[in-house]
Order: C-alpha cells, then structure tokens, then sequence
C-alpha cells in the first residue's frame, strides 16, 4: 500500500498544545488538542497522537464516502466510533488514577486516615467508572474535552459527598487527586484504534443498526484506513513553549508568524487578526499575502486572557465550556473594573453577595476581557476587513459576541471570521510553514541537481 | 560614560574617558581649588555662560545614567522610594536623590561637591523643575529658572527668544555674578561659543557619517559616546574640539576601509537591518541591549536621543556675533522641545535620508516627554515612509523595568518581520 | 467587663473572636474560631462562625456588649461597629505580642505591613493594591497545581536546598512557570522555596517602604505557612530590614481579636458618655 | 418652587457626568455663529473665551463611563488616564461640538497632547498655552500679555468678531462671581461638612466645566442656599484635605468611599482650574485700565500654589499646612493620578512641610476609573479611625 505523505504543525500553548497534520495537497488531515501540563514532550506527543487519529478519522470518512453502499452510513458510523475510542481513552486513564490515588496514599503523612482513605479513593472512582458512559453518548455534553477537567469536577462533587469534617476531610481527599492527576496526565496511555474500531462495529451490531453485511465492508473499509502508512515529512512547532519543544531551532517558528499565516490559510481575504489564548492575546495585521505587518500583544500581566475566564469557571465550579452560554442569558449590564485575573475572583464573589445576577456578571466579564482585545488592536493599527477571531476564547459565544459589538461600535460593520477551527490557527500556520520549508530544500535540491 | 567603556572599543572612546575622567575630578577638586560648581540639565544647558564664570557644570542626568550603567540605580532608586517617591515617577530623579543620599559619590567613585547654584535651564520638560526644587530642599544655595517656552506652535518666534534673553539678563547672569563674583562678561561667552561652532561641525560629520553604507558607525548605542562631550561639559572647551577632530578621522578611516560600526561584543561586519530610533537607551541593560541589535546584524544610522542636547544636524550653530540670542535659541531648539508634528517630520526625514529599513521606539516607562505620543509618532511614521515601525518598552534606569526576553522576543519578530516583508510578492504566498 | 466579639471577614476566610476585657485591656480570650468561605454565602459562613464560637462557651449573641467587625465585615447586620484592618491588625498584634511594633498581615489576596507605636496605634503602612501576584490565592493555586495541601507547603519549602525563583510577578504567569520548572525536573520543594522567596522578597520590600523597626509579628493566613515565614526571615536580613519576625500561633486571628479588643473600648466611651 | 438639594443634586451630577456634552451642543445650535472651546486641565484664562461670546467647555477625561477602546492606542500604560479618555471622547466624535482646544502647560503629558491634537484634527484649533514661570511682571509678566493677546487674536479670528475691552470686563466680572460663589461653597462645606458634603459640592463645581458661567452661577447660588436651609444631621467625622487632584479627577465613588470611611474633606485642590485665581480680579473699586493687564496681574500676584507652577521663593508646601490650619483639619490625604509626574513629585515635599508642622497625611493613588475602592477604604477608614481614636482617646 502506498502511503500518505504529511506535514505537522505543532502549537505548545500555555494551557492547550495543538497539532494539525497537512496532506500532500495542503488540505487538513488531522487535529489533535491536549492540555499542555509540566510535561512538554508528552503534551506533545499525546496532540500529535491525537492528531494521527484524527486523520485516521478523516481517512475512514474518506473511504466510506467513497464507497456507493456505505456512504450513507457515514453519519451513523462516525460518531459511534469516535465515542467509542474516547470512552476507551477515558477508562484508561481513569484506570491509571485509581492506580495513582492509592499510590499517594501510601504516603506517611496521611497514615492517620488509612484504612478509610483507601476505601473512599476506591468508591468514588467506581463512582466516576459508572457515570463515565454517559458522558460518551454521540452528541452528548462534555464539560471540557481533557480528562484532567472531567475527572476533576466529578471527583470534586463525589468528594465532596463523601467527606466528612471529622473522619475524612474534602481537603485531605482533593489534596490525593492533586498528586494524582499530575501523574495521570503525564503518562502517554496506550489505546488501541484497532480495537475500539472493532468494538464500536459490533456494538452497532449489537444494537440494530447496522447489518452484518454492512459491518463486514465498514471493517474492511476501516481497516484500509487504519492501515494507510502516514509518513510525516517535516514539522515545525511554535506556540509559547516553543523553546521548549524537541525540535531544531530550524523548525521553530514565531507564533505571531504562524497565527498570521493561519488565519491567511483558512480565511485569505483577512487583514486583521485577534489571538486570545491562554494567558496572551495578540492583535495581529497580514496582508494580502499572509505576511504580518503589525503586531501587539500583551506581556506581563494575564489580565484579559483566558485564563481569566478559567479562574472565573473554577470559581463558579462550572467547566469554561459553560460561561459562554451562561453569559448570553444576562439582561442587564454590569461593568467590571477588575483588572487581574485573580482579583476577578473575588469581585465576582462582591458582586454575587451583592445580589447580582451571575448572568450578568458573567456577560460583564467578557466585555471586560472583550475591551483589553480592543486596545490591544487599536495599538496594533485597528481592524480592518476581513478581522478573524483566532484561539481558545473564540469558542466562547459570549466572548464573540461582546466583540461583535464592540467591533460594531468603534469600527463599524466588520466581516467577523470565526472558525469552528480557530484553537489550532497556529499549528495550522506551523504546518504551512512545514511544507513550505520542505518545498523550498526540494527546489534547492532539484536545482542542485 | 566614563567607566563603562565597551570591551572592545576605538581610540576615540578611550579618549572620550579621559576627558570625562579629568572633568570628574576637577569637579572632586573643587573644594581644595575653590571651583564653583552649577547644577545644571543637558537639554539647554548653557555651558558656555557657566564656563565664562569659570564654574563648572555638573549634570545630574549624566550622574543617573552614569549609576544605570554601574547597576547601582537599582538601589539608589529604592532608597529614593523609601523616603517617599512614587514608583511613577522618573527615575532619574530617584537615582539622583538616591546617590545624594549615599554621599555624592560620582562614577569616578569620587566626590561629587555640592552646588554653589542650582541652575534650573529647563527645556523640554516639567520634569527638571520639580527636580531642582527637590534638590533645593536639600541644598542650602541659589537656585535660578530659565523658562524656556515650548514650540507648540511649530516653531521658534522672536518673542520666545527674547523672553529668555531677557531672562539671562535679569535673574540668570545676575545669579551667576553673585554666586561667584564675578561679572558677566559677554566676550568670554562669544569666545566660548566660537569654539563650539567648531565642535559642533565635527560632530555633525560624525552622525552623518552613518548615511554611508555600511554605516561605519552606531548612532543609537554609539552615538550616545559621541554626544558626552558636547551634551556635558565640554562645549566651548579646546578639549571638546580635539575629542570631535579625533573621532572625524577615526570614522574618516573606517569608511575608507568599508568597516561597520565597533560594538561591545565585536564588529559589525554584515549590516542587515539598517534602523532610525526614537527615545532614549536604556541604562542598566545597555550592553545586553546593545547586543541584541548586534546579533541580528542590525545597526542604527540614526537616533533622536543624540538630539536632546541640540539639534545641530538640522543646522543650528552657536553663534559668537549674538551671544545670548544664540544661547536662547539653542536651549528652544532642543529635541524634547519640539511638538509632536515637528518630531514625526524629523524622524521621517531621518527614514529618508539616512535609507532607513524601519524605525524602532524605545518608549521609557520615566520619561513623559518623550514617551507621551510615541504611539501616535509610531503611525505617522508608518503611514508617511512606508516603513514598518516597532515599539519595545524599558526604562532609563530602574532595572526592574526591563524584561530581556520580552524585548528580545520583540525585537526578533519585528525584525524576521522586516525580513518577510522584504520577500517579493508571490515567494511566500 | 466586657464581652465582646471581633469579626474579621477576609477575602477567603471569616474569623471570629470572643474576648472578656476591661475596656480592651487585661483581655481574656474566651473563644475564637475560623472558617474558609469557600463560595458559600459569606452571611451565611458569618452566622456559622459567630455561633459556634458562642455555642462553644455557653454564650448567645445577647450575651455580647458590642460585636466589631473589621476587613470586609460592613455589611454585618448584627455589628455595634466597624473598624478598619489596620487599626484592628495593629491592636490584635500587640496583644498576641507585646513587644511587637509592626505587622505583616498576609491574607488571601493582599498583603500589608503596618508600623505602630506601642500603644498599638497605626504611624505608617504599605500594602499590596491591584495585582494578586504573591497573595494567598496565588500560594493555594500553585500548591494545589504541585499537588500538595497547604499544611503540607511549610514542611516541604523548608526541606529545600536549592530554590528556583519563577521569573515573571504575575500570579498567573507564575502558574505557567512553575509548570515550566516541573517540567525542568525542579524538585517541588525547590519550587515552593522559591516561590515563597519571591513572595518574601515583596513583603520585606513592603516593611522596608512601611518603615518597620524591632519586632514585627506576622499575622494572617499565611502566618501558618512556616515556609514563607523562614523565607521572610532570610528576606528580612538580606535586605538588610532592621526588623524581628516573629509569629504566633493565633496570628489568623489578629485582626478578629483586634477588633474585639477596641470594640470594648469603645462600649465603654460610649458607656461614659451614657450613649450605652 | 426652589429646587431642593437632591434635584439640584441630581441636574448638577447628569451635567457632570454628560461625557457627549449634550447641554453644550444644545447652546451651539441655538445660533449658527456660536462657538465652543474646549480647554484642558489645569489653567487657562477663560475669560477670554467668555468674552468672546464662546462658551468655554472644561475638558477633564470621561469619568468611569467612557470605556476605553482607542485611548489605549494612544498611551503607554505607564501615562496617566485622563489622556487616553480625552482621545477616546475626541475620537468617538464627543468633542466634535469644540471648534477650538487649549492645552495649557500642565506637565509634559498635555503639553504633547496639543501635538496629537494638531495630528489627528487637522482642521480644530489648537493651542498651546504657555504659562509663564517667572513672575517679574516685566519679564513672565510680558510673556503671559503675549500669550493672552495671541489666543484673544486667534480667537476674534474664530469667532470673526472683535473681543472689546468691555466684553473682557464683563467677562471677567462674571468669573469674578463664579469664584466668588464657589468659595463661598467651600467656606459652608468647611464650617457644616455635613450640610454640603464633598461628593455634591465635586458635582456642582463639576457641572460648571459645561455650564455657560452665568447658569453656573445661578446652580451655585441655589445649591448653596438650599445646602445652608437643609436639615440634615451633625455626622461626626474627621476632617481631612485633600491634595494631589488638580487634574485628572478621582472618580465620585473614591469621594463618596473616603466620606463613608469617616473622612469630611474640608478643602481640596480638585477641579483646581476654574479656582486657580484666589481673589477678584476686578479692584473693588471697578474695572481700571487695560483687561489684559488686570489678567496679567492676577495670574503673577492671586495664584493658587500648584504643582505645575515653580515655587520661586517661596516655601513648597506652605500654602498647604495653611490651609490645613484656616480649615481646623486634622490630617491631609493626598490622592494622586497614578503615573501624575507633577503631583507625585510634589508629595514628599508637602509631606516634609507637612511633617515639620506636625500634621499627620497619607497618601494613595487612583485613576479616573478606578473601579475598586477596598483598598482606598481601608487606608481612608484606618486614617479616621486613627485620628477617632486616639484624639478623644
Ligand atoms: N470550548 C471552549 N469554550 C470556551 N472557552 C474555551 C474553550 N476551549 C478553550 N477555551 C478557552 O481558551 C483558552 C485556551 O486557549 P488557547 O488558544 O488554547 O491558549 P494557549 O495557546 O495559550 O494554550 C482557555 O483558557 C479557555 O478559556
Ligand atoms: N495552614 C495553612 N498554611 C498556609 N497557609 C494557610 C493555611 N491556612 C490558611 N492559609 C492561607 O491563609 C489565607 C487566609 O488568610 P486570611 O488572613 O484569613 O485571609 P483573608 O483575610 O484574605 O481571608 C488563605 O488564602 C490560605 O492561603
Ligand atoms: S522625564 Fe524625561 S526629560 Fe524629564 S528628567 Fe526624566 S528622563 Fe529627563
Ligand atoms: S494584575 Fe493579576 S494578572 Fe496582572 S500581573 Fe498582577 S497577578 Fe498577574
Ligand atoms: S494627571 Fe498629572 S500627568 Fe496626567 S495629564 Fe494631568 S498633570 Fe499631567
């Protein structure tokens, strides 16, 4: 079999790393996105995995779009995979804490809450093994896409169900998840594509909808995408770990550079760019061919990034899924003067004691982190058409919105871009920048030759 | 200036040191030879007039910066925030009163005597005035302003110079002849001035000379050698003219042997990026600063800050026939002095003229009047020369004001932004 | 005598005080008692907090002559009075500590270092304003990041041998960095270690602008935090503070016994005045 | 039926907080030839304007309403505030309704922003106004009747009219009037803090930035009175002055947290502007002479101290400690923009006068949207309980 050849492009975030594969015609193949946690190479490592199933996906689309029987399966099929390996991916990992709660409470220091400890550990993992399912129906609601925020807001609730002031204090219990976890997520975990492909099948099987004739040709199909050999080409990394990456310096790119270059590629007529990631937002200008022309980000203080609204979800116990929507239900404004992200905390929790609606104060945020952007693109030469919304916070309604209108308001109508997509801009610009940098050695060589 | 020559440097630098050493040290003397000394700033200094009654000038700015490039402001700026100044506000200031509260100790290590008068010539800046009003709480001795109005108008009108003629005549000089006793005498000072002119000449050749390609020298971070002399002490002086001469042949040579500027940490050998600057350099980091623009083979042909104490580039020269009049309009023709439109022009002419690839601003977190509308100045430049500008911020002397990575972060993507710009359409599409 | 009851509202955590006292002198503390809020309803957590410190001690709310609140404690419908942070932290801390003549108060969100004469009036402070850098919640977030408890963080600070300072000021940034030095392999009591310098670093700096001399006692959440408490120590002498630091076991509850503490002194102004 | 305190409360604080200067737009309309000048903190001679039949509109910053979306694009974040919402208001077109703009020598900040301004409103009037700092009437003296006889000049162009010496004095008799009523004001919220606490006494004044004078007169002459006829309780607070405010202003909550922490402010630099004069210009004799002259004179010889004014000989800080005596004070809070270069570099010389006279100060720093108070409380309220507490103590 012929194999695919493909390019990768790495974003190591400060809190999410992305990697987007390239095929040889330059379209996306894949996508993967993980947190990024203190271990670098295996964040990197576990999105480029990710990104390879991704593309797994795209080719088992591929193929059964291109095959008359099975093509109007393809939407039955799919998802049922897809949850499968997830849930797959998810037993796994809550396999790997159990094992990792019960190491940390060996330790000395909380040998007075044995044998109890052991014992509640093990019930509220059951706990979580029980309602994980659920969470993997095709179509259903996840709070976060990353095992350490799911495995986080359900261990808080059932400790906090579990615990007892006297015998078994929620600190004691929350402090043995935080040792966990660390561990959990640094560990590259082993789950097979095969297999699940296997599973999901029989379980479609299992459950009507599909026929025995029709399972055989999805497995065989299936099975010439899994096998497909993907020969990676070339990557480049950028992001703000990229230092940090395992890469030559020669495969490290500028993410002003990369996030130009990314939003060019999904959106060419954009002039004006706005990153808000994690903990820095960049205003940046291209022209017509991607190249920047201006640039403006933020440094020093994370006020305004997402982070932000990560303290502000923590604070509520809700996932950063969840603010967004929750914002759009305010009715009144409410203005927000805090500055620092960790202040926003407790103003929020003023504001609440003050008898105000969570809706609004949640909309009121936004438009604060909202106006920080702004100053950021008036410095950086304005917003010009098209302007594309690029990173974390452009899955957040509430966020697009308080830009829309701010955007409204002081430039007036603007094309806003926005991309499902729009997290791995910069490891899509990476990957060009892969490809484009294996195009010109070949050029070189072919003239050398 | 004096200690903080770079590691590898010209002859003319080492020169530079020595006059600046021996100007220390009279200064260290003064007590023992009864020299008067006159606290002074260097935009609108009037060393001339000081010098005709043999006083000298001591320059508290140069003092400040001076501690920056000796990584003791650090200190002296807290100390100053102990006794209750604002983080704020310019550190200069703070790391004056900072080392005055440490005993005056110069950067020769040697003591710095106290004023024998405050001589508030203030261009350019409110700054300066709070300034020496704090000093005269400190020192029990004259003080004299000199109001100089500011060009908000665009340019310099007769009724400016003449108020500050009439102020030389009625409280500055007499000021002056009664702290040292001596009488005015207007001969001295056109004297004085004649052998500025002189100075001045060379001194223009010298900062042109980086119009050349390669430029053989940098008129940021080098610059800032070259105008010690003339900014300080030594206008009017034979010294300054030999240090001016010396340094005009010097770079006569370096053009004739195609050389690039000399730099702390080699010679520049590939000039790449050819850049205009705007505000001043930051002090603590200067040579880590300096060196990033090395390292990317990035040289600046031209700067503004070499402009603060005079913009004889554009053709101002003391003039001996009209002694005061001159004076007056050197201390309104000073770059702090200009409105904002006149320094978006100046730095446009200098994209031009000196076949700029970009112009960068170093905002200082201190300095007001610099910094405020840098932002503005960054668009019209852009828009007007079609350059790309970049924006770094640090400050003057408060090492806590600058991030090495954040700057170097901004500097190289400014830079690499140079680079692809100057890519021909179609290469990168 | 009287009987009165200090309560100290913070950002993180309510404090309650119950002190018998002759016009705030001759003090004896009958009952004290602290509770994380903890996204409850502070009202709520005030209630709790008051009545089963009085629950304790046989004591009702009516049993009380003057009830002061201090920190965020205005909104307390059940106070006589309020008074301001500083002015309780400053009494509280001479009572835990006569000789104590300034105060750092380290609490979830600022930090403030008081100078005050024996008598334990306020001459001068410096406190932390609009960055969270190096407060509480910052500690909390990292130590729940490095995956220990906050009674764990003390002990294993003060095991290190090398700290590692993070780089940035920023509460926020810091996280990143810290996740950085996991990564580097930087042990975590190294970590805390330099983290609780660098927090150290900004309170010495802070008592040095307060202009604090001679003994100093640490009051607040943080007091608890061994770890930063040496740090503060090695801090305090590097920069050359001319200072002593101490703590006391009871420093969280400075401020609510502070308040207690001038409460009856001014129930008995009032009591002069025939207000009472 | 006299207005009572609460509705003239509430005209003076929609006035002041009219960042798109509906009230001075609503003026201009009513004549095609009217004209509007605006004028930066801190001092400019407004007279002038006034005589010229203009309508001079004081221009302070946006308060907390005004967000800031292109100001940020203007200033380093380590420049006050007032600058970036001057831009804003000038770019969202709240200032299209000046025909003309004076930047007074305040500090180097304002002093480049008349540069900005003459960049991004090519076609607006713009001056700067330089004021002098020597005050030899013969020397500063000529400069300052240069100054003014060149913004008279400009001005005559801009209206097309003739300013007349009659009109200046009238002019001047009305501005006379209108720092007489606002000491007035001052002296009743000295003497019964409670009657007219700062945060209304703040709004009235601030209602006169764009108030025509005569109507400014009237609100001051209504307020004061029913002020004075109002019942409202002794509250037995400390009282303090406040310094440091002279240009951008504090936002009304800090007043208000200052006041609920138990601080009166007695007296106070804030809105310095419209005040600087401190005694009428015109002799009580009546009008002698030339305008220009007597405007001369009163800058040299009735000035206000000000951080942007150099001290000559005097002693920085007097006039401070004085006012803290004429006004039984018991301590100074100074309050300062942050990042004011001026106001800042001013406190540790106040503090050393202050400090020699034995009078207790501390001091804190705001912007004009400072949103958070917790802070300002805490050091306003541990102030007053300082000074509750051991004073009676
Ligand atoms: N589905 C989502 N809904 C709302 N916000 C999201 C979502 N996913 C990520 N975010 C926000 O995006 C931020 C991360 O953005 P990202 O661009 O990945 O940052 P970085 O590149 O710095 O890691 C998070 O802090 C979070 O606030
Ligand atoms: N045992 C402990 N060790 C270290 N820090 C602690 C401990 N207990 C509480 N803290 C810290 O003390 C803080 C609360 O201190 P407190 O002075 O009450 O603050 P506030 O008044 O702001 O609520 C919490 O943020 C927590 O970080
Ligand atoms: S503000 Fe600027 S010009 Fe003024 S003294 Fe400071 S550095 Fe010099
Ligand atoms: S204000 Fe908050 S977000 Fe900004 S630097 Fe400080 S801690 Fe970080
Ligand atoms: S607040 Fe201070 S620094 Fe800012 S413009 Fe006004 S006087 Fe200048």
């Amino acid at each position: 079999m012929n194999g695919l050849d493909c390019w990768v492009g790495i974003d190591l975030g400060s809190t999410t790393t992305k990697a987007v594969i390239l095929d040889s015609e330059g379209a996306i193949l894949g996508r993967g996105i993980t947190n990024s946690r203190s271990n670098y190479d295996v964040a990197c490592a576990v999105a480029r995995a990710e990104a390879f199933v991704d593309a797994r996906f795209a080719l088992a689309r591929r193929t059964l779009e291109a095959d008359a029987e099975l093509a109007p399966r393809t939407e039955l099929l799919l998802p049922v995979i897809a949850a499968s390996f997830a849930e797959a991916k998810h037993g796994a990992a809550l396999d790997a804490l159990r094992a990792e709660l019960l190491v940390a409470a060996r330790n000395d220091f909380y040998k007075s809450w044995q044998p109890a400890l052991d014992r509640v550990l093990g019930e509220i993992v059951d706990e979580m093994e029980v309602r994980a399912p659920a969470l993997f129906v095709p179509g259903a609601e996840r709070k976060s896409d990353f095992f350490r925020d799911l495995a986080s807001s359900s261990f808080m609730q059932l400790s906090e169900e579990a615990a007892d002031p006297g015998t078994m204090p929620q600190d004691v219990l929350i402090g043995m998840f935080d040792k966990a976890i660390i561990k959990v997520e640094n560990q590259e975990l082993e789950v097979s594509f095969e297999e699940h492909v296997g599973q999901a099948l029989d379980r479609l099987l299992e459950a009507a909808g599909l026929e025995a004739g029709e399972r055989a040709r999805a497995a065989e199909l299936m099975e010439y995408a899994v096998g497909m050999p993907l020969q990676e080409r070339a990557h480049v990394g950028t992001g703000y770990g990229r230092a940090r990456l395992p890469f030559p310096k020669a495969s490290i790119r500028s993410e002003i550079l990369c996030h130009g270059l990314g939003a060019h590629a999904t959106f060419p007529s954009t002039r004006t760019v706005l990153d808000i990631g994690g903990q820095d937002t960049k205003a940046i200008q291209v022209d017509e061919r991607g190249i920047v022309t201006g640039f403006q980000m933020n440094d020093r203080c994370a006020a305004g990034c997402g982070r932000y609204l990560g303290y502000i979800a923590d604070e509520m116990n809700l996932g950063v899924h969840e603010l967004g929507p929750m914002a759009m239900k305010s009715t009144r404004k409410v203005k927000i003067n805090s500055t620092c992200t960790v202040f926003a905390g407790a103003e929020l929790r003023d504001r609440l004691n003050l008898g105000q609606q969570r809706e609004d104060i949640l909309a009121g945020l936004h438009r604060a982190i909202m106006l920080r952007a702004m100053s950021l693109l008036a410095r950086s030469g304005g917003v010009h058409d098209d302007f594309t919304f690029t990173g974390g916070v452009a899955r957040n309604p509430a966020a697009v919105r308080a830009l829309r209108e701010l955007v409204t308001e002081n430039y007036g109508e603007r094309k806003i871009n926005i991309s499902a997509a729009s997290i791995y801009t910069g490891a899509l610009g990476a990957a060009i920048f892969a490809r484009r940098a294996e195009d010109a050695d070949e050029s070189t060589e072919e003239a050398a030759a | 200036m004096t200690e903080t020559v770079p590691a590898q440097r010209d002859a003319s630098m080492a020169l530079q040191k020595k006059i600046l050493g021996e100007h220390y040290h009279a200064l260290a003397q003064a007590p023992e030879t009864g020299a008067k000394t006159a606290y002074t700033f260097v935009p609108g200094n009037l060393t001339e007039l000081i010098r005709s009654f043999d006083m000298l000038p001591v320059l508290p700015e140069i003092n400040a910066l001076q501690s920056g490039m000796r990584k003791q402001s650090g200190d002296f700026v807290r100390e100053a925030e102990k006794l209750g100044h604002s983080e704020d506000v310019c550190t200069y200031v703070k790391c004056d009163i900072g080392m005055l509260k440490g005993g005056n100790i110069g950067p020769t290590g040697e003591h710095i005597p106290d004023p024998d008068l405050l001589l508030l010539s203030y261009t350019g800046c409110f700054t300066f005035m709070k300034w020496f009003e704090l000093l005269k709480q400190e020192y029990d001795c004259e003080i004299a302003m000199l109001h100089v109005p500011y060009q908000g108008g665009g340019e310099i009108t007769q009724e400016m110079v003449d108020y500050i003629v009439r102020q030389l005549e009625e409280s500055v000089i007499p000021k002056l002849e009664k702290v040292t006793g001596k009488s005015f005498d207007e001969d001295a000072v056109s004297e004085r001035l004649a052998l500025s002119a002189q100075a001045e000449e060379d001194f223009v050749y010298v900062l042109e000379s980086a119009k050349h390609r390669p430029s053989p020298i940098d008129g940021y971070f080098g610059g800032v050698f070259y105008i010690g002399p003339i900014f300080s002490a030594f206008r009017g002086t034979q010294a300054g003219i030999d240090y001016y001469q010396a340094l005009r042949s010097e770079v006569d040579a370096r053009i004739a042997a195609g050389k690039g500027p000399v730099t702390p940490a080699g010679e520049v050998t590939d000039e790449r990026y050819r850049l205009v600057v705007e505000g001043p350099p930051n002090w603590t980091h200067f040579r880590e600063f300096w060196k990033m623009f090395y390292e990317e083979n990035a040289v600046c042909v031209a700067s503004t800050y070499t402009k603060v104490g005079g913009l004889y580039d554009r053709g101002f020269r003391h003039d001996p026939s009209k002694p005061l009049e001159s004076l007056a309009r050197y201390c309104l023709g000073c770059y702090t002095n200009l409105n904002l439109p006149q320094r978006v022009d100046l730095i446009s002419d200098y994209v031009r003229e000196y076949s700029a690839d970009g112009f960068l601003i170093n905002s200082v977190k201190s300095c007001n009047s610099f910094s405020a509308g840098q932002l503005v100045i960054l668009r019209e430049v852009e828009e007007r020369t079609g350059v790309p500008g970049g924006f770094i911020e640090s400050d003057l002397v408060d090492p806590r004001y600058f991030s090495a990575a954040n700057i170097k972060n901004r500097l190289e993507s400014y830079l690499q932004m140079i680079e692809q710009r100057r890519q021909p359409v179609g290469a990168t599409g | 005598m009287t009987t009165t009851c200090g309560i100290d509202v913070g950002a993180s955590t309510v404090k309650c005080v119950i002190a018998r006292s002759d016009a705030g002198q001759n003090a004896e503390r009958l009952g004290q008692r602290f509770e994380r809020i903890r996204r409850r309803d502070i009202a709520a957590v005030v209630d709790e907090v008051v009545d089963t410190a009085l629950g304790e001690i046989d004591l009702t709310r009516d049993d009380l002559d003057y009830v002061a609140t201090t920190g965020e404690g205005e909104f307390v419908t059940f106070r006589t009075g309020h008074f301001y942070g500083m002015t309780t932290h400053a009494r509280g801390a001479v009572e835990l500590e006569p000789e104590a003549r300034g105060v750092l108060d380290v609490g979830g969100l600022h930090a403030r270092a008081i100078l005050m004469d024996e008598r334990s009036k306020v001459l001068g402070y410096r406190m932390t304003s609009q960055c969270a850098s190096g407060s509480g919640q910052f500690l909390e977030n990292i130590a729940r990041y490095l995956g220990c408890s906050l009674s764990e963080v003390g002990e294993l600070s003060r095991q290190s041998q090398e700290p590692e300072a993070p780089s940035g000021i920023c509460a926020v940034l810091a996280e990143t960095d810290v996740i950085n030095m996991v990564s580097r392999g930087i042990k975590t009591e190294d970590i805390l270690k330099g983290i609780h310098l660098s927090m150290a670093e900004r309170y010495a700096r802070l008592l040095r602008a307060a202009g604090v001399k001679g003994v100093i006692l640490m009051t607040g959440g943080l007091a608890m935090d061994t770890g930063l408490v040496a740090a503060l120590g090695e801090e305090i002498e590097r920069q050359g503070v001319p200072a002593e630091l101490r703590t006391h076991g009871d420093s969280i509850f400075a401020g609510a016994l502070g308040a207690a503490l001038w409460g009856a002194f001014r129930h008995e102004k009032l009591r002069e005045r025939g207000v009472a | 039926m006299a207005s009572t305190v609460e509705e003239l409360v509430a005209r003076a604080e929609a006035l002041a907080l009219d960042v798109d200067l509906t009230g001075v737009a609503a003026w201009k309309e009513a004549d095609p030839a009217r004209r509007v000048v605006g004028y930066l903190p801190v001092f400019v001679p407004i007279e002038i304007i006034t005589a010229a039949g203009m309508h001079p509109v004081g221009i302070i910053g946006g308060t907390d309403q005004v967000e800031i979306i292109r100001g940020d694009a203007y200033f380093q974040s380590y420049i006050c505030h007032i600058p970036r919402s001057v831009v804003e208001l000038g770019l969202s077109g709240r200032l299209d309704v000046c025909d003309g703009f004076l930047f007074p020598s305040t500090c180097d900040v304002i002093r480049n922003m008349s540069g900005i301004w003459k960049l991004e409103f090519p076609d607006k009037y713009v001056k700067y106004v330089d004021v002098p700092q020597n005050f030899d009437p013969e020397i500063g003296g000529n400069w300052w009747r240069h100054e003014i006889t060149s913004l008279r000049a400009d001005l005559e162009k801009l209206g097309e009219i003739e300013i007349t010496d009659e009109s200046m004095w009238t002019a001047i008799a009305l501005h006379d009037e209108n720092r007489r009523l606002l000491r007035n004001l001052y002296d009743l919220r000295s003497e019964r803090p409670w009657l007219a606490p700062t945060s209304e006494v703040y709004l009235m004044q601030r209602a006169g930035l764009v108030l025509p004078v005569q109507e400014h007169n009237e609100l001051l002459r209504e307020y004061t009175e029913a002020a004075t006829n109002s019942d409202r309780p002794l509250m037995d607070n400390s009282r303090i002055v406040l310094a440091g405010a002279f240009c951008e202003q504090p936002p009304l909550g800090l007043l208000r947290t200052l006041e609920r922490a138990g601080c009166w402010i007695v007296d106070d630099d804030l809105l310095l502007g419209p005040r600087m004069i401190t005694e009428p210009i015109i002799d009580p004799e009546g009008p002698v002479g030339d305008p220009v002259d007597a405007l001369v004179k009163a800058f040299l010889d009735k000035a206000a101290a000000a951080s942007f004014i150099y001290i000559d000989e005097k002693v920085k800080g007097a006039e401070l400690a004085d006012m803290v005596d004429k006004r039984q004070a018991e301590g100074v809070i100074f309050a300062a923009p942050s990042f004011c270069d001026p106001a800042l570099l001013d406190r540790p010389m106040l503090a050393r006068a202050l400090d020699e006279r034995g009078i207790s100060h501390i001091s804190m720093k705001y912007s004009e949207n400072t949103g958070q108070f917790q802070t300002i409380r805490e050091q306003a309220g541990t102030f007053a309980d300082a000074l509750k507490l051991w004073s009676d103590a």
